[in-house]
C-alpha cells in the first residue's frame, strides 16, 4: 500500500510538473513516465494475474511507449517550437493545480470507498489528475499540448478504472485503451493536416471560426 | 438480426474500399440504408423481438433507431446526388465513414451494456470526424479539430461515468455490472454519492455530445462547416443517440429512487440551452450556425421535456422524432441554398425562393415547422409539451419557456426570411433543384407535416411505452 | 301625430330666417345703426332661389350634395326635439344619437362640397370646422348624458320632458346650469358665431364656416343660408327647453313662449356679437376643452 | 354538414390547380374564382338550412393527435363573424382578377392566390372549431398564411419588413394562446372547448390576461397593433380588405368566445376591455388622421373600429359583471353588429382604395386629386364607404355605434355603483366619430375631389367591371344594413343569447334599441336627399362651367396650391401633438425671397418606433455583445465551460 501511495503522489507530482513546465520535448517525455507509472498500478492493487498482467502490459505500450513517441515524432516532423505558450503563466498555473488538487483531495472524501480502497489515495489521485489534465486543456495554446492535457485526463480515467479492472470484464478496459489509441491517433492524423494547412500547431491561430 | 443490422453496413463499408466505381460506390449508401431502414423497421414491429446481455431493443433505443435510420436513408438518397456534384473531392472516404457511421450509431441504440454503448459513442465520434472535414480546407479542419477535441474530453468524462456507476455498485456491496438490466435492477442498492457523482458525469459527457448548453460550443463550428446531410446526420441522428446514453443515466437515476435529481440537472441545463440559443440566435448572418443553434435549442426542449415527466416526457419522445426529421430537411434545403450562392452567409444569400423553388420553400416551410408552427409536427409536440409543463403547475417554467420560444423565432425568423425572401442575388450559374437532392428534404418535411396532423396509434403507443421507461419507480 | 308633424314643420321653416334677422338687428342697434329689417334673410332667400347656378370647372356632383344634405338635416333633426311645450313628432328610444351624427352627417358633406372646389380658402376652413366640431362633439355628448341622467328615457322628448322643472329647483340645478353654458357655447361654435366664427368677416383667411360657402352662389347658397337658419333655430330649441322647461299643455300658449324663448336666445347671441371679440385661432380648441371640462364636471355632479 | 365541409375545402384549396398551371399563363386565376365562389356559396347554403333548423350544427370526429378531435360546431356566435368573411373572400377573389392579373403579375399571382385561399378557409374553419387544438391549428394557417400575403412583393424591402414584424407580432400571439388553451383544458385528455357558461372564474385571470394578449395581437388593439399599419398597407388591396375586414375580426372572436365560457366575469375584465377600447380608438384615429399613405390610413382606422368592437364588448363583459342584461345585449349586439359592418365597410374602402392605386400607382394621398370625375364609380363608393366608417346615417356604420351608445348610455340607471363610469365610453365615442369624420372627409376630399396634383393621376382610368362589381355589392351590404337593420335582429339576439346563456333571456334588442325607428329614419333620410338632390340636379342642368374656381385674387392659381392631407390635418394633429410625436423636416423658410424650400412630415408609430424597435436594436446588439464574448474561437475556452458544468453540476448535485 505504501508503495502504491508513492506511485499515485509521484503522479500528482508529475501533474505539477507539466503544469510548470515550459518545455513541450520534457513535458511528452514525463507523461511517458506517468503512463509507464501507471502501468505498475494494476498489479500492485490486484496482484499478479493474467488479466492484471494484461492491462498493466497494454497501459504501458500504449501511454508509456507509443502515443508519447507518437507525439515526440510530430513534434519533430512539423518542426514546431518547442514551448508550451501559455494563456495563463506558469505560476498561476500551478496556483490553480494546487488548488484544485486540494479540492479533490476534500472532495474526495465525500465519496466513501469500500473497505480495500480506504488506504489507498487513488480517488484524490484519480480527481486530481484529470483536472490537471483539465487545466492543461484550458491554459495552453497548442493544438499538441492539447493532446498532451487529454492524454493526462485519460491517465487520471485510469487510474480510477484500476480500481475496477477485477470488477469490470477485460473487453471494456481494452475498449477504453483501444480509444484513447484511435482518439489521439485521429487527433495525430488532423494535427498533422492543420500543420499541411496552418504553418504551426498553435491552436490560437485555430481560431477563424468564431462569432 | 440485430447484429447483421449493425454488421452489415460494416461488411458494405469495407468493400466499398475497393469498389473501384464512383457512382456505384454513392449507390451503396442508399441501397444499404433502405436495407437497414426495412430490417429496423421490422425489428421494431416485432417480427424479431430482440433482448440480450449486450445488445438489446427497449422501446427507446427501437424509437431512436427508426428515426435515425429513416434519418439515414433520407441523407444517403441526398448524398448520391451530393456526392455527384462534388467528383472533386470524391467518395472513397464519404462512403465507408457513413457506412461505419451508420453501423456505430445503431451500436451505441442497441447496446445494453454502459461500457459497450461507451465504446458505440466514441466510435460515432471518431467516424464522423472525417465526414466533418470532407471539405478539406482551413475553416472544416478547424471545426473537425475543435468537435474531436471537444467531444473527446466529454466522453472521457462520460467514461469517468460510468466507472463512477460501477464503483457505485461496488460501493453498494452488489455484484459489479455495467449490463444495463443488471444496473437498472440492483439499482437502489447502489452508493447513492457515487451514483450521483457517475450520473453528473454521464450527463456532461453525452451532454457535450448532444450539444446541451453550454457544452455545445462545438457545435456551431461542426454543423457550419460540414456538408448539408452531414449536419443533417449530426442534428438529427447523433444528438439523438447522444441524448439515449443521457436517457439511460435518467433511467437510472429513477430506478434508484433519485429521479427528482436527474429532473431537475436536465431541467436546469435544458432551460439554460433554450434560453443561450434564443440569445446567440438573434441577428445570426449564418444560416447553417444558425440550425446548429437551433439544433442546441431543441435539445434544450427535449431535456425540459425529460425533466418535467408525465406528459412532457411523452412529448419529448414525439419531439426526439418531429426535431430529427425537421431538421433532416432544413440542413438538407440549407445545404442546396448554400450550394447555389457558395455561400452560407446573409451578406450573399438573399432570396432563396426566387432562385430555388423547391429548396428554398422547403426552407421555409422547414423553419415554420421547426419554430413549432401548427400544422407541423413539432408544434404537437411543443404544445403536449407546455401541456405537461403547465399540467404540473410549473408556470414560471412554462412562461419562461413560451418566452424563450418567441424569441427564437424571431431570431430566427430574421435570417430565414431574409435569406428566402425578395429578389434573389447573384447565384452560381448551373446549380438548379435537381430531384435527387430535393426528394430526401421533401420526404422529411412531408413526413413532419403528417405527425402534425395524424399520429398512428402504433406510433402513440411506441411513444407512450418510451415515456414510460423514464418513469420507473421501484 | 300628423298635426304636431305639420305644426313642427311650419314653426321650422317659417321661423327659423327670423332669428338671423334679430341677431343682425340687435348687432345693428348695439352699433348705434338702424340696420336691415327684420325680414331681410327671408328677402335674400327668395333672391338668391331666383338666381341661376353657376359652377366651378373643378367641381363635380359632391358640389351640390353639401347644400342638400345641410338642408335636410336640420329639417330631420327637428323632427325629433320638441318644441318649447310641444312634443317632438318623432320620438323613440336612443334618438338623441341619431340627432347628433345627423349633423354630423351634414358636416361631412358641407365640408366634402368646399373640397370640391380646390380652394386652398375652402380647404382651409373645412379643415377648422372638422376640428372645432371633432371638441365640441364630447361636450354634447357629456351634456346629454347629464340629461339623460336625470331622465326616465333615451329619447330627447324624455331628456328635454317636464321634469327639468323639477331637476332645476331640485339637486340637479348646478349641473343643468352648467351644461346650459355649454350648450351655449356649442350652439355659438356650430352655428359659426362670434367669438369662434364672424359671419360678416370678409377676410378669408380668419373665417371658419363661411370660407366654406365661397363658391357657392344663388340657390345653393340659399340653401346654405337656409340650413343655417334651421340649424340654429333646432339647436336654439333646445337651449330654450332647457331653460325654461315648463309648459301650460294648450299648443298655442305652448308655441308663444317657445317662439319668445328663441327671441330670447337670438337676442343674446346678437349681444355677445357686439360686445365680444372674436378669438385668436389657437384660442378656441381651448375654450372648447375647457366646456368639455365644465360638461365632465357637471356629469360628475349628477352621478354622485 | 357536407355543404359546410364542402365549401370549406373548395375556398381554402382554391389556389391549388394553379400551381399546376404554367406560370407564364393564366395561372389558373379564373378557376380559383369560381371555386372560391361556389365554395362561398355552398358554406352560405349550409348557413342558410341551419339557421332555418335549430341554428346550430355540430359534428364531432375522432382525432388521433393528443388533446384534439375534429369538434365542429356552426352557431349563431360564428355566423356573425362567416356572412361577412363569405362576402368578402367571395368579392375579393373576383375583385383580384383584375386587381392582380396573372399576366401582369406572373412572379407572384400563384402565391397570392394559393394563400388568398389558405387564410379564407383556415379563418371559416376557425371559426367553426370547438377544440383547441384545432383551433390553433387552423389559427396558425390563417397567420401564416397571412404572412405570405403581406409579403406578396417581397422584392421591396419595406414590405418584406411589414411582413416580419407582422410574423413576430402574430407568433408571438400564437405562443400565448398556446399557454392559454393549455391552461384552459385538463392537462390530459380532450381539448374540447368547454360548454359555455361553465367555467369558474376564480384563478382564471391568468387565462384571460392570455387570450387578451393572444387575441389583442390579432385584433390590433391599441399598444398591440404595432404589425397592423405596415401589414395592411404592404399586401395587395384584395388581401388588406381580407386582412382587415375579416382577419383581425378573429382576435375578437377569440376574445368573445373566450368569455363565453365563463359562467361570471370579473368586473376588472370588462373595465380593462373597454380602456383598451377606448385608448385604440381614439389613438388609432389620431394616427389616422396624421398618415399620407392612403392604406396606411385605412389600416390606423382598423385599429381604431377595433377599439370600438372592444368598448362594445366592454360593455357587454360588465354587464354581465353586474347583471345587467340591457348592457349585455346592447354591447353585444353592437359589437358583433360593428364587427359584420366594419368588415363590409372597411372591405370596400380597400378595394375603392385598390382602384385608385391601379389607376395612379400611387398610396400617398397628396398625389390624388380630382378623382372622381375620371373614376366617378370608384369615387361613389369610397364615399359611402367613407360615409359608413364614420357612422353616419342612413349607413351600416351609424347602427351599430348606435347600439354601442345606447349600452353606454344603460349604465346611468345604476347610480352610485361603479358602473356608472362606463357612460364614459359615449364621449369617447363621440370624439372618435368627430376624429373618424375629420380623417375621411380629409382622404375623400383630398383624393377625389379638387384638381388633379400629379399627372399620373390626371390620367387615371376608371376600374373595369371585375373591380367595381364587388364594390357595389358591398356597398349594397352596407346600405342593407343601414336601412334594414331588422333582418339581422334576430341572429345578434341568437348570438347574444349563446354569449351570455339565459340572463339575456327576457330582454330582446328589439325592445331596448327600436331598430324599426332607426331604419324609419334611415329610409326617409335617404329618400328626401335623393328627391332634393335631383330636384336641384335638374335646376342646375345647364348651368354655365367654364370657370375655374375663384382663386381669392391670386392671378395664376396653380393645383399644387390645393390644401394638401397634411395642411388638412394639421390643425388636428397639434392638439394630439403628445400622443403623435411627428417629425418634420424643413420648416423654417428664411428670408423675403426664400429659395426652394422642402417641407415634410412623418408621423412614426407611438408604439412600435418609439419604443419596440429602440428596445428590440439594445436587446439584439446585447446579444451579439454576449454571443461575441462567449464564441470567442478559442477551444481553451470551450473546454473550460465544459469543466465549469462539471464542478457547478458536482458541487449542487452530490452531498
Amino acid at each position: 500500500m505504501e508503495l502504491t501511495n508513492s506511485i499515485l503522489l509521484a503522479v500528482i507530482l508529475i501533474n505539477f510538473f507539466t503544469l510548470g513546465s515550459a518545455r513541450l520535448g520534457a513535458c511528452v517525455r514525463i507523461v511517458a513516465v506517468q503512463g509507464a507509472l501507471l502501468a505498475l498500478l494494476p498489479i500492485m492493487v490486484h496482484g499478479v494475474t493474467l488479466h492484471s498482467t494484461l492491462l498493466a502490459a497494454g497501459a504501458f505500450c500504449f501511454k508509456g511507449v507509443i502515443i508519447p513517441w507518437m507525439l515526440l515524432r510530430a513534434i519533430q516532423r512539423v518542426r514546431i517550437r518547442r514551448e508550451m505558450e501559455p494563456i495563463v503563466g506558469f505560476v498561476p498555473t500551478l496556483i490553480l493545480g494546487t488548488l484544485t488538487t486540494a479540492g479533490t483531495f476534500l472532495f474526495a472524501d465525500f465519496l466513501p470507498l469500500i473497505s480495500a480502497h480506504h488506504e489507498g489515495l487513488y480517488v484524490p489521485t484519480a480527481l486530481a489528475t484529470i483536472f490537471s489534465g483539465f487545466l492543461l486543456l484550458i491554459t495552453r495554446r497548442k493544438a499538441i499540448t492539447l493532446v498532451l492535457g487529454y492524454l493526462i485526463l485519460e491517465n487520471g480515467i485510469f487510474i480510477f478504472g484500476v480500481l475496477l479492472s477485477e470488477a469490470l470484464p477485460l473487453m471494456v478496459e481494452t475498449g477504453v485503451l483501444l480509444d484513447l489509441l484511435v482518439g489521439v491517433f485521429v487527433m495525430g492524423i488532423v494535427m498533422d493536416q492543420i500543420s499541411r494547412e496552418f504553418s504551426t500547431l498553435n491552436t490560437e491561430r485555430l481560431s477563424a471560426l468564431k462569432e | 438480426m440485430l447484429v447483421f443490422l449493425i454488421v452489415f453496413p460494416l461488411i458494405i463499408a469495407l468493400c466499398s474500399l475497393v469498389i473501384p466505381w464512383y457512382q456505384v460506390r454513392s449507390w451503396l449508401l442508399p441501397i444499404v440504408s433502405a436495407v437497414h431502414l426495412l430490417l429496423s423497421g421490422m425489428l421494431v414491429l416485432g417480427r424479431f423481438p430482440v433482448t440480450g446481455d449486450w445488445i438489446g431493443l427497449d422501446a427507446l433505443s427501437q424509437l431512436v433507431l427508426v428515426v435515425t435510420s429513416v434519418l439515414f436513408f433520407g441523407c444517403a438518397v441526398y448524398a448520391v446526388g451530393y456526392l455527384d456534384l462534388r467528383r472533386d473531392r470524391g467518395n472513397q472516404t464519404m462512403v465507408p465513414c457513413l457506412l461505419i457511421f451508420l453501423a456505430v450509431m445503431t451500436l451505441a441504440i442497441a447496446a445494453r451494456h454502459l461500457g459497450l454503448l461507451w465504446v458505440a459513442v466514441e466510435a460515432t465520434t471518431i467516424a464522423s470526424a472525417p465526414l466533418i472535414y470532407f471539405n478539406r480546407n482551413r475553416l472544416s479542419i478547424e471545426a473537425t479539430w475543435k468537435y474531436l477535441m471537444i467531444c473527446s474530453v466529454g466522453i472521457a468524462l462520460a467514461m469517468l461515468g460510468i466507472l463512477f456507476i460501477a464503483y457505485a455498485a461496488l460501493g453498494g456491496g452488489t455484484p459489479v455490472s455495467l449490463q444495463f438490466d443488471t444496473l437498472l435492477a440492483q439499482a437502489p442498492q447502489l452508493s447513492k454519492p457515487w451514483l450521483h457523482a457517475g450520473f453528473v458525469f454521464l450527463l456532461v459527457g453525452f451532454g457535450t455530445k448532444m450539444g446541451l448548453a453550454p457544452l455545445h460550443s462545438w457545435k456551431p463550428d461542426a454543423y457550419g462547416e460540414a456538408p448539408g446531410m452531414i449536419g443533417a446526420l449530426l442534428a438529427g441522428g447523433l444528438t439523438s443517440v447522444a441524448f439515449l446514453g443521457v436517457l439511460r443515466g435518467v433511467q437510472l437515476m429513477a430506478a434508484a429512487g433519485d429521479g427528482g435529481m436527474a429532473r431537475q440537472a436536465l431541467l436546469g441545463m435544458g432551460l439554460l440551452s433554450l434560453a443561450l440559443a434564443a440569445v446567440f440566435m438573434v441577428r445570426q448572418p449564418d444560416i447553417k450556425r444558425l440550425l446548429a443553434y437551433s439544433s442546441v435549442e431543441h435539445m434544450g426542449l427535449l431535456a425540459i421535456g425529460v425533466g418535467i415527466g408525465g406528459v412532457a416526457a411523452f412529448a419529448a419522445m414525439l419531439h426526439l422524432v418531429n426535431n430529427a426529421l425537421t431538421k433532416g430537411c432544413l440542413f438538407l434545403a440549407a445545404g442546396n441554398v448554400q450550394r447555389a450562392y457558395t455561400s452560407k452567409n446573409l451578406a450573399e444569400v438573399r432570396g432563396a425562393i426566387g432562385a430555388l423553388p423547391v429548396s428554398g420553400t422547403l426552407f421555409l416551410a422547414a423553419f415554420l415547422a421547426i419554430t413549432g408552427s401548427p400544422p407541423f409536427g413539432p408544434f404537437l409536440s411543443e404544445f403536449t409539451m407546455l401541456r405537461g409543463i403547465f399540467g404540473g403547475e410549473h408556470y414560471v417554467i412554462g412562461m419562461l419557456v413560451l418566452v424563450l420560444l418567441a424569441m427564437v423565432f424571431i431570431g430566427m425568423g430574421a435570417t430565414v426570411l431574409t435569406s428566402t425572401q425578395g429578389a434573389p442575388s447573384a447565384t452560381t450559374a448551373g446549380f438548379r433543384d435537381r430531384w435527387l437532392l430535393c426528394i430526401s428534404p421533401l420526404g422529411f418535411i412531408l413526413l413532419v407535416l403528417i405527425l402534425g396532423l395524424y399520429i398512428p396509434e402504433p406510433l402513440r403507443e411506441a411513444l407512450q411505452r418510451a415515456a414510460d421507461l423514464l418513469e420507473v419507480h421501484p | 301625430m300628423l298635426g304636431s308633424l305639420v305644426l313642427h314643420l311650419v314653426l321650422l321653416l317659417v321661423f327659423a330666417p327670423l332669428w338671423l334677422g334679430i341677431i343682425i338687428k340687435a348687432k345693428a342697434l348695439f352699433g348705434g345703426r338702424v340696420g336691415a329689417p327684420l325680414l331681410q334673410p327671408y328677402y335674400d332667400l327668395a333672391r338668391l332661389w331666383r338666381k341661376g347656378f353657376v359652377f366651378s370647372r373643378t367641381t363635380t356632383w359632391v358640389f351640390l350634395a353639401g347644400p342638400v344634405v345641410g338642408l335636410l338635416v336640420p329639417l330631420l333633426a327637428s323632427l325629433l326635439i320638441p318644441f318649447g311645450g310641444i312634443d317632438a313628432p318623432v320620438s323613440f328610444e336612443g334618438d338623441l344619437i341619431l340627432f347628433v351624427y345627423l349633423f354630423a352627417l351634414a358636416r361631412f358633406f358641407t365640408v366634402a362640397s368646399a373640397l370640391d372646389t380646390g380652394s386652398s380658402f375652402e380647404g382651409m376652413g373645412a379643415a377648422r370646422e372638422v376640428t372645432f366640431s371633432c371638441l365640441a362633439e364630447p361636450t354634447v355628448l357629456f351634456a346629454l348624458l347629464v340629461l339623460a341622467r336625470l331622465a326616465d328615457g333615451l329619447s330627447l322628448n324624455q331628456l328635454f320632458g317636464d321634469h327639468l322643472g323639477q331637476a332645476w329647483q331640485g339637486g340637479a340645478g348646478a349641473s343643468l346650469g352648467l351644461i346650459l353654458v355649454c350648450l351655449f357655447v356649442v350652439l355659438l361654435v356650430e352655428n359659426s358665431r362670434i367669438p369662434f366664427d364672424d359671419p360678416t368677416t370678409h377676410l378669408e383667411l380668419t373665417m371658419v364656416h363661411e370660407v366654406m360657402a365661397l363658391d357657392h352662389s344663388g340657390p345653393l347658397l340659399g340653401m346654405i343660408l337656409y340650413g343655417a337658419a334651421l340649424k340654429m333655430m333646432v339647436m336654439s330649441a333646445l337651449l330654450v327647453r332647457l331653460a325654461v322647461p315648463w309648459q301650460t299643455g294648450w299648443w298655442l300658449t305652448d308655441a308663444g313662449l317657445f317662439l319668445a324663448g328663441l327671441v330670447g336666445v337670438s337676442l343674446l347671441v346678437g349681444i355677445i356679437e357686439s360686445t365680444m371679440a372674436r378669438l385668436r385661432m389657437p384660442r378656441i380648441p381651448q375654450v372648447l376643452i375647457g366646456t368639455s371640462l365644465l360638461s365632465i364636471f357637471a356629469l360628475v355632479l349628477v352621478l354622485r | 354538414m357536407t355543404l359546410l365541409g364542402g365549401g370549406l375545402l373548395l375556398i381554402m384549396l382554391a389556389g391549388v390547380p394553379g400551381l399546376f398551371c404554367r406560370s407564364d399563363e393564366h395561372g389558373g386565376e379564373r378557376f380559383a374564382a369560381l371555386l372560391t365562389l361556389v365554395g362561398a356559396v355552398c358554406i352560405g347554403a349550409a348557413i342558410v338550412s341551419a339557421t332555418r333548423g335549430s341554428g346550430e350544427l355540430s359534428h364531432t370526429f375522432a382525432w388521433s393527435v393528443p388533446g384534439a378531435s375534429l369538434a365542429f360546431y356552426l352557431d349563431p356566435l360564428a355566423i356573425c363573424f362567416l356572412l361577412p368573411l363569405l362576402i368578402i373572400v367571395a368579392t375579393g377573389a373576383i375583385y383580384g382578377l383584375r386587381y392582380w392579373p396573372h399576366r401582369e403579375h406572373p412572379a407572384n399571382g400563384r402565391k397570392l392566390r394559393l394563400f388568398y385561399g389558405l387564410i379564407s378557409g383556415a379563418m371559416i374553419l376557425l371559426l367553426l372549431a370547438r377544440n383547441g387544438v384545432l383551433f390553433l391549428m387552423a389559427w396558425e394557417v390563417m397567420a401564416i398564411s397571412g404572412y405570405f400575403l403581406i409579403t406578396t412583393e417581397d422584392h421591396q424591402a419595406e414590405v418584406r419588413r411589414a411582413g416580419f414584424i407582422y410574423l413576430i407580432a402574430t407568433h408571438t400571439g400564437t405562443l400565448a394562446l398556446f399557454a392559454l388553451f393549455v391552461l384552459l383544458g385538463p392537462s390530459t385528455g380532450s381539448l374540447d372547448f368547454p360548454a359555455a357558461g361553465t367555467l369558474a372564474a376564480t384563478g382564471s385571470s391568468l387565462i384571460f390576461l392570455l387570450g387578451l394578449f393572444g387575441f389583442g395581437m390579432k385584433a390590433g388593439l391599441m399598444p398591440l397593433h404595432i404589425w397592423l399599419p405596415g401589414a395592411h398597407a404592404a399586401a395587395p388591396s384584395h388581401a388588406s380588405a381580407l386582412l382587415s375586414g375579416v382577419m383581425i375580426k378573429t382576435g375578437i372572436y377569440g376574445l368573445v368566445r373566450l368569455t363565453s365560457l365563463f359562467a361570471e366575469i370579473p368586473a376588472w375584465w370588462g373595465w380593462t376591455v373597454l380602456l383598451l377600447g377606448a385608448v385604440s380608438g381614439i389613438m388609432g384615429v389620431a394616427l389616422a388622421l396624421a398618415q399620407h399613405d392612403i392604406k396606411r390610413l385605412l389600416a390606423y382606422h382598423s385599429v381604431e373600429n377595433i377599439g370600438i368592437i372592444a368598448l362594445g364588448l366592454g360593455i357587454a363583459l360588465l354587464g354581465r359583471s353586474y347583471d345587467q342584461p340591457a348592457l349585455i345585449v346592447l354591447g353585444l349586439s353592437g359589437c358583433l353588429l360593428h364587427v359584420v359592418n366594419h368588415g363590409l365597410f372597411k372591405a370596400l374602402l380597400f378595394l375603392s382604395a385598390g382602384s385608385v392605386i391601379h389607376a395612379v400607382g400611387s398610396r400617398q394621398i397628396d398625389h390624388y386629386g380630382g378623382l372622381l370625375k375620371l373614376q366617378p364609380w370608384t369615387g361613389a363608393m369610397f364615399l359611402g364607404g367613407a360615409v359608413a366608417i364614420c357612422g353616419l346615417p342612413p349607413l351600416n356604420g351609424f347602427v351599430s355605434e348606435w347600439l354601442i351608445y345606447l349600452g353606454s348610455f344603460q349604465a346611468l340607471k345604476q347610480p352610485g355603483s361603479a358602473l356608472a363610469a362606463a357612460v364614459l365610453a359615449a364621449p369617447v365615442l363621440a370624439l372618435i366619430g368627430g376624429l373618424a369624420l375629420a380623417c375621411f372627409v380629409k382622404v375623400f376630399g383630398i383624393a377625389f375631389l379638387g384638381e388633379p396634383r400629379t399627372t399620373a393621376a390626371a390620367q387615371a382610368h376608371e376600374a373595369p367591371v371585375a373591380m367595381l362589381a364587388p364594390m357595389v355589392t358591398l356597398l349594397v351590404a352596407c346600405t342593407w344594413i343601414g336601412l334594414l337593420p331588422t333582418t339581422l335582429h334576430t341572429l345578434l339576439q341568437k348570438a347574444v343569447g349563446t354569449w351570455a346563456g339565459t340572463v339575456v333571456a327576457g330582454v330582446a334588442t328589439g325592445s331596448v334599441a327600436p331598430l324599426r325607428w332607426i331604419s324609419l329614419s334611415a329610409w326617409l333620410l335617404l329618400l328626401l336627399v335623393v328627391v332634393l338632390f335631383a330636384v336641384v340636379r335638374w335646376r342646375s342642368r345647364t348651368a354655365p362651367r367654364e370657370l375655374g374656381t375663384w382663386g381669392c385674387g391670386y392671378r395664376f392659381p396653380a393645383v399644387r396650391m390645393q390644401y394638401t392631407a397634411s395642411s388638412f390635418a394639421d390643425f388636428l394633429i397639434r392638439l394630439f401633438a403628445f400622443g403623435l410625436n411627428s417629425e418634420e423636416h424643413g420648416r423654417q423658410v428664411a428670408g423675403l425671397f426664400p429659395l426652394r424650400q422642402t417641407f415634410s412630415s412623418h408621423t412614426p408609430d407611438a408604439v412600435l418606433d418609439r419604443i419596440l424597435v429602440p428596445a428590440f436594436r439594445a436587446g439584439s446588439w446585447l446579444c451579439r455583445r454576449l454571443r461575441a464574448w462567449f464564441h470567442n474561437g478559442s477551444i481553451a475556452r470551450y473546454l473550460l465551460y465544459v469543466i465549469v458544468t462539471v464542478i457547478v453540476l458536482l458541487t449542487l448535485f452530490t452531498p
